[in-house]
């Protein structure tokens, strides 16, 4: 029975984990972001606001919850509940630290799979959500979502072959140990650019965040599939984006920044944690700095980007790979 | 009762239910919910069947990408209402039909498979089916239907590029 | 278990409510659905065949009727975007001029 | 190493990828030297070759190369892709390559602005490869493949000036012409095949001596054989495609239609002179073909205007001789004719082509280069030559010394290949003696009369007035071959018999005929006069290019013999004719009562049968959905009954 009590532990604390760095992920986005726009920002909960999201979250536990008349009321209800799922479990394959008792799975030979399967069942909840709620806004966000969603993945997965077919495996604990040896130039953001980029790219549109984010592009569709929402359920929503923003930034440092790997691992195994939680904040933080800069694309030139130009440009990356590869310069 | 037995009953009955579900809902979009239903509890099954690879590429293919177009195209269109359910006149004896015949199938079916293979036992030596096994057979004993495969993907993305377009 | 008669049982089962399906509903979606569901449950018996004999060629089988399945769905889900443009309906019965 | 023996087909091959894909930006120097090296380079594998079955140690007659690839298998009948390298096809392949490559060289400054250049050398290099494959095969039907393609590359190349719909037509006529051969030979790979099993040449040639001398199988398939050798090798009655043939380049005559394609034949006899050895029967009517076939070509040369035509009859004349050497056994002297032929027909068709190229020195430097505009005047007329002597002095010594080593003058290479024939056939057959006899002289009259109208008197034209010299691309190769065609005869002299010895493996020891020199003194007199008449008679003949020609006195039958003895108009008139009413009877009654009527029918039947059945096509989906689920229920039922009944 120990090993299912053990899962069950570790699920557990990712679960805490995972809401503890939502909570706090809106707080560092308030104060980077207002930083970066010469502001002070939420300063008041307690020292340095740090209060700020457990304030935020009362409100939203305590405000009465609508529905609207003509929704589907299942799905309506549904839909948060859906969205938040994957944005969760996109966690199980990650590896935080050197140990295997830092990962949920463990060694999963095909994780990277899993992670491609699961961002793209990502799109259920904001379609749904926008579908069920009846609104034109709504609905019209639901479906740029999916397509949206749809498109990004495609060049999302080439990347993450090209990612693959260095490593030639498809286990997260095997990418990172193959940028783990030598020094930080072993880490794929250096062998791998095009690819790195693509998958910030692609990661960024995954989470529907500016510039990418036309699915509740405010100017155009109010809220886009989260209009209707309000209450617990749209912090549901709120939920999930963080949460994946967090999940994004920890593959993007799995994939491409070495993951857990850093100085003195190996004899303080504990301090793979710590590299592990400095890039993911640091990607973070990245993904915090763009949204501050970078105004909105059009949505037609959103679609041809994606698909005209990101996806050819994975297509030869990964063939390049695969020449380099054969050719015996990686 | 072992425990995979346990698992596998509770996931067909979610299964059956889902397919029952899916004939009977009245909305598309519930339809198409009760199929995912159905393939991720198939799935699920892939890895009690020591196919973990396909389990996978049935989340991301039907779940995450055939499921999402039907759902997109419901959403788009607006036709998720299926009311008006009334056949053609010329079709009345269409449904009891079907539903005998359909009956009659599974009983065949279930005869055939039970009876011919079903008793057998499970090979004792599983082999491993990761992404490196099914690889290797794709591209060593597949190969040409894998390029025939990618010749008929190219040929649908024409396809419904063709068919979609403005005119 | 120590054999796979309750997967092909229930690769039957699904496969005869695909078939229902296919015959009694009107909507060219629904009719597409059902067709997904025979195609999986046949799969569901591919994938347990393959697991009693051991063999990945079962498997194999189930990666090729995916990627054909995906390419129908293209082109089907197209067709039902021009009829529906069309004839602002997916019924199939509605679309019955090709007959003799 | 495997790939070492393939490499001479390969070469070319590759020449012809590299032009045929990136021609158009390499330019015609490049193009040129691409095709050139490549057939070089195959001639220095084929001299390796030729060395290593020299080196063969005795009683091995052939380098042992299985390439291991299984080409055809089909119930008995396994076919390789096998190389037969002994000395013949090593003797072949060095004619080949050797002669080839030379000719490409020529071809460079030959063909110099010609807007299909590129075209030329991708013919050209597709040439050597299937000839070699002709060659190095080791079984009828590989053998065959090379056969087709180099009929391919023939028809190709004939009609290579294809603008000019008469360029087109011979070429069209060469093909078919070639093709009733080739039926004959496909027939005779059919019956190979029912009669031995097997294609392969050891095996067939293991598997003679169980039938007898003259089994009427053996006499069916060795003049099957000579159907085919008679179209490819230009003997009668198929020989009438080989003048047409001059409407190609006149390297491709020199090369295809003089020195390697049409000696296919000869080759094909040669390599299966086991069977042929068991048919005597074959053998007389091969001889007397042959002999006929010289005799009269030998006769339609003298009165030919057209410097190539004369080559062109003068050539089928020679394959008469080889033709008949085959038949008389003397299979040595034929190969050793072939090989000296090939020296001097060649010299002697680029030389022409030299002479051609002279004559059209003044209109190209007004116009341009071949085949794209109408000559103001014929270049090819002899009548309209005269006096090149002193305007193209290379040329005329290449072109004097071929032409006498074809007239079979002492010590040249014509003579000693020529007087082993004439030797040969006057111990076995008086009337082959007779017929090879004379053409030996008309030989030497219409050589005489050749050089006299091209190349002395007085230029009759503008053009032969300003004739120049070929340039060094072209004389070159003239000079090489001019030393071979002189120095040939060393091959085979009398009494040391290289040539036979080397053949011996694969033609078996041959009993030499002694070297007589009676024959040959009262040949080599008889050919000096022959010479001598032509000199006189011609000397003054034309003082203007429309003059009579002296044999005109003749009369009708200087008609007959010029007309080629009506055989083209007898073809024409009679065989064509023939055909068309026949083919007309069968589209009649035949295709339009016959066999329409049963199509048409079956389509009424069809069409009244699925109107009927039309009423089942309801146009619901679901309807034919039901159908099929019935279809399934039954046929999985009858597998369920027939399951349970076993």
């Amino acid at each position: 029975m120990a090993p299912i009590l053990l899962f069950f532990l570790k699920s557990v604390a990712l679960i805490i984990i995972a809401l503890a760095g939502f909570a706090y992920t809106t707080l560092l986005e308030r104060r980077f972001i207002a930083r970066l726009q010469a502001r002070i920002g939420p300063n008041r909960a307690g020292p340095q606001g740090f209060l700020q999201p457990v304030a935020d979250g009362l409100k939203l536990i305590v405000k009465e919850s609508i529905t609207p008349a003509q929704a589907d009321k299942v799905i309506y209800f549904l839909a948060p509940m859906i969205a938040v799922i994957p944005a969760l479990i996109v966690f199980a394959v990650i590896p935080f630290g050197s140990d295997p008792i830092f990962s949920l799975m463990g060694d999963l030979n095909i994780g990277v799979l899993y992670i491609l399967a699961i961002l793209s069942i990502g799109v259920y909840g904001s379609a749904l959500a926008g579908w069920s709620s009846n609104n034109k806004y709504a609905s019209l966000g639901g479906l740029r979502a999916s397509a949206q969603m749809i498109s990004y993945e495609l060049a999302l997965g080439l990347s993450l072959v090209a990612v693959v077919l260095m490593a030639s495996s498809a286990s997260l604990n095997d990418i990172v140990k193959y940028q783990q040896p030598g020094n930080i130039l072993g880490w794929l953001i250096f062998r791998q650019p095009i690819a790195a980029i693509i998958f910030a790219i692609c990661a960024m549109a995954e989470l529907a965040r500016a510039p990418f984010d036309l699915v509740e592009a405010e100017q155009e569709l109010t809220a886009g599939f989260l209009t209707e929402y309000g209450g617990m359920k749209f912090a549901l929503f709120y939920m999930s984006e963080y949460v994946k923003m967090i999940a994004m930034s920890a593959l993007f440092a799995t994939f491409f920044l070495g993951g857990w790997s850093g100085p003195f691992v190996n004899e303080v195994p504990v301090l793979s944690l710590v590299y592990f939680a400095i890039k993911v904040v640091i990607g973070l933080l990245i993904i915090v700095w763009v949204r501050a800069t970078l105004p909105r694309f059009r949505y037609d030139k959103l679609m041809s980007f994606g698909w005209k130009a990101l996806l050819p440009i994975g297509l030869a990356n990964v063939m390049l790979t695969a020449l380099l590869i054969v050719l015996g310069v990686y | 009762m072992s425990g995979e037995l346990i698992v596998f009953i509770v996931l067909a009955i979610i299964s059956v239910a889902a397919a029952t579900g899916l004939l009977t809902s009245r909305n598309a979009v519930y339809a198409a919910l009760f199929l995912i239903i159905n393939f991720a509890t198939v799935a699920v099954m892939y890895l009690m069947l020591n196919a973990p690879f396909l389990a996978i590429i049935q989340i991301s293919v039907y779940a995450g990408a055939i499921m999402v177009l039907f759902l997109f195209v419901i959403m788009l269109l607006g036709a998720e209402r299926l009311n008006g359910e009334v056949l053609s006149k010329d079709l009345k004896w269409q449904r009891p039909l079907a539903g005998g015949l359909g009956v009659l199938l599974l009983i065949q079916a279930a005869y055939v498979f039970v009876s011919r293979f079903g008793a057998s036992p499970v090979a004792p030596d599983l082999i491993k089916s990761g992404p490196m096994e099914i690889g290797m057979k794709l591209f060593n004993s597949y190969l040409l239907p894998f390029e025939v495969t990618s010749v008929l993907l190219l040929v649908a993305i024409i396809g419904a590029v063709v068919l979609t377009r403005e005119k | 278990m120590n054999t796979i008669s309750p997967y092909i049982l229930l690769s039957a089962v699904l496969f005869t409510m695909g078939v229902i399906g296919f015959l009694t509903r009107r909507n060219a979606i629904m009719i597409f659905m059902s067709v997904e569901l025979m195609l999986n449950s046949a799969n569901l018996a591919f994938v347990a065949f393959a697991h009693q004999w051991g063999q990945l060629d079962g498997q194999m089988f189930v990666f090729f009727v995916m990627a054909v399945a995906a390419a129908e769905v293209a082109v089907g889900l197209a067709l039902i975007v021009t009829v529906f443009r069309t004839k602002q309906s997916a019924n199939v019965d509605e679309l019955n001029q090709l007959k003799g | 190493m495997q790939l070492f023996y393939i490499s001479p087909i390969l070469f070319p091959l590759l020449g012809l990828l590299i032009n045929a894909t990136l021609g158009k930006r390499l330019g015609e120097r490049a193009i040129g030297a691409v095709a050139s090296l490549m057939v070089i380079a195959a001639f220095i594998v084929s001299a390796m070759v030729f060395s290593q079955v020299g080196a063969l140690p005795e009683g091995t007659s052939a380098i042992p190369v299985d390439l291991g690839i299984p080409w055809i298998q089909v119930g008995t009948l396994t076919v390789p892709f096998g190389l037969q390298l002994d000395a013949l096809s090593a003797t072949m392949m060095l004619i080949v390559t050797g002669v080839g490559a030379l000719i490409h060289i020529y071809s460079i400054g030959y063909m110099h602005g010609d807007p299909r250049f590129q075209r030329f050398f991708v013919y050209l290099n597709l040439f050597i490869a299937s000839m070699l494959v002709l060659v190095m095969s080791n079984n009828f039907l590989l053998m065959f493949v090379g056969w087709e393609l180099v009929g391919l590359c023939s028809y190709l190349l004939i009609g290579f000036w294809f603008n000019n719909i008469k360029n087109a037509e011979a070429g069209r006529k060469a093909f078919v012409v070639n093709r009733i051969g080739d039926v004959g030979f496909i027939l005779a790979i059919m019956a190979i095949f029912v009669a031995f099993g097997t294609l392969t040449f050891t095996d067939v040639f293991s598997k003679v001596a169980t039938f007898g001398v003259n089994a009427p199988i053996i006499v069916g398939i060795t003049l099957l054989l000579f159907v085919g050798a008679t179209g490819k090798s230009a003997q009668i009655p198929l020989f009438v495609w080989l003048p047409d043939a001059m409407a190609g380049p006149t390297p491709v005559s020199a090369l295809i239609h003089a020195a390697t394609m049409v000696t296919a034949g000869i080759y094909m006899m040669t390599r299966a002179h086991v069977l042929f050895a068991a048919a005597p029967d074959t053998q007389t009517v091969v001889a007397v073909v042959g002999a006929l076939t010289a005799f009269v070509a030998g006769s339609v040369a003298l009165t030919q205007n057209d410097i190539k035509k004369v080559l062109a009859y003068s050539t089928i004349s020679q394959l008469g001789f080889m033709v008949a050497a085959a038949g008389l056994g003397a299979y040595v002297a034929s190969v050793f004719h072939l090989a000296t032929h090939a020296f001097f027909k060649a010299l002697l068709f680029l030389a022409a082509g030299s002479v051609i190229h002279g004559m059209e020195h003044l209109s190209h430097s007004k116009h341009g280069a071949h085949g794209d505009h109408k000559e103001p005047i014929d270049p090819q007329d002899m009548r309209n030559m005269g006096g090149l002597r002193t305007k193209m002095p290379v040329t005329f010594i290449v072109f004097l010394i071929g032409s006498l080593a074809l007239a079979g003058i002492f010590p040249l290479a014509g003579f000693w290949s020529k007087d082993e024939i004439i030797v040969a056939a006057l111990s076995k057959n008086i009337l082959v003696f007779v017929l090879l006899g004379i053409t030996a002289v008309f030989t030497a009259f219409y050589v005489g009369r050749q050089l006299v109208m091209v190349f002395f008197g007085k230029p009759r034209t503008e053009d032969a007035a300003h004739a120049a010299e070929s340039s060094p691309l072209m004389t070159i190769p003239l000079i090489i071959l001019a030393v071979l065609s002189a120095i040939g005869g060393a091959l085979n002299l009398p009494g040391v018999g290289s040539l036979g010895n080397w053949l011996a493996p694969v033609l078996g020891e041959a009993e030499a005929e002694a070297f007589q020199i009676g024959v040959a003194g009262f040949f080599t007199v008889l050919s000096i006069a022959a010479l001598a008449g032509a000199w006189a008679l011609y000397r003054n003949a034309y003082a203007k290019a429309d003059d009579k020609d002296p044999l005109q006195k003749l009369g009708p039958l200087y008609t007959f013999i010029k007309r080629a003895w009506f055989i083209d108009a007898i073809y024409k008139d009679v065989v064509v004719k023939l055909f068309y009413a026949a083919c007309s009877f069968l589209a009649r009654v035949f295709d339009i009562g016959g066999i329409d009527g049963v199509v048409n029918g079956a389509g009424t039947l069809v069409q009244k049968a699925s109107g009927g059945l039309r009423k089942a096509q309801n146009g619901f989906v679901r309807s034919y959905g039901l159908m099929m689920l019935v279809g399934v229920v039954v046929i999985v039922a009858w597998f369920v009954y027939s399951a349970g009944a076993r």
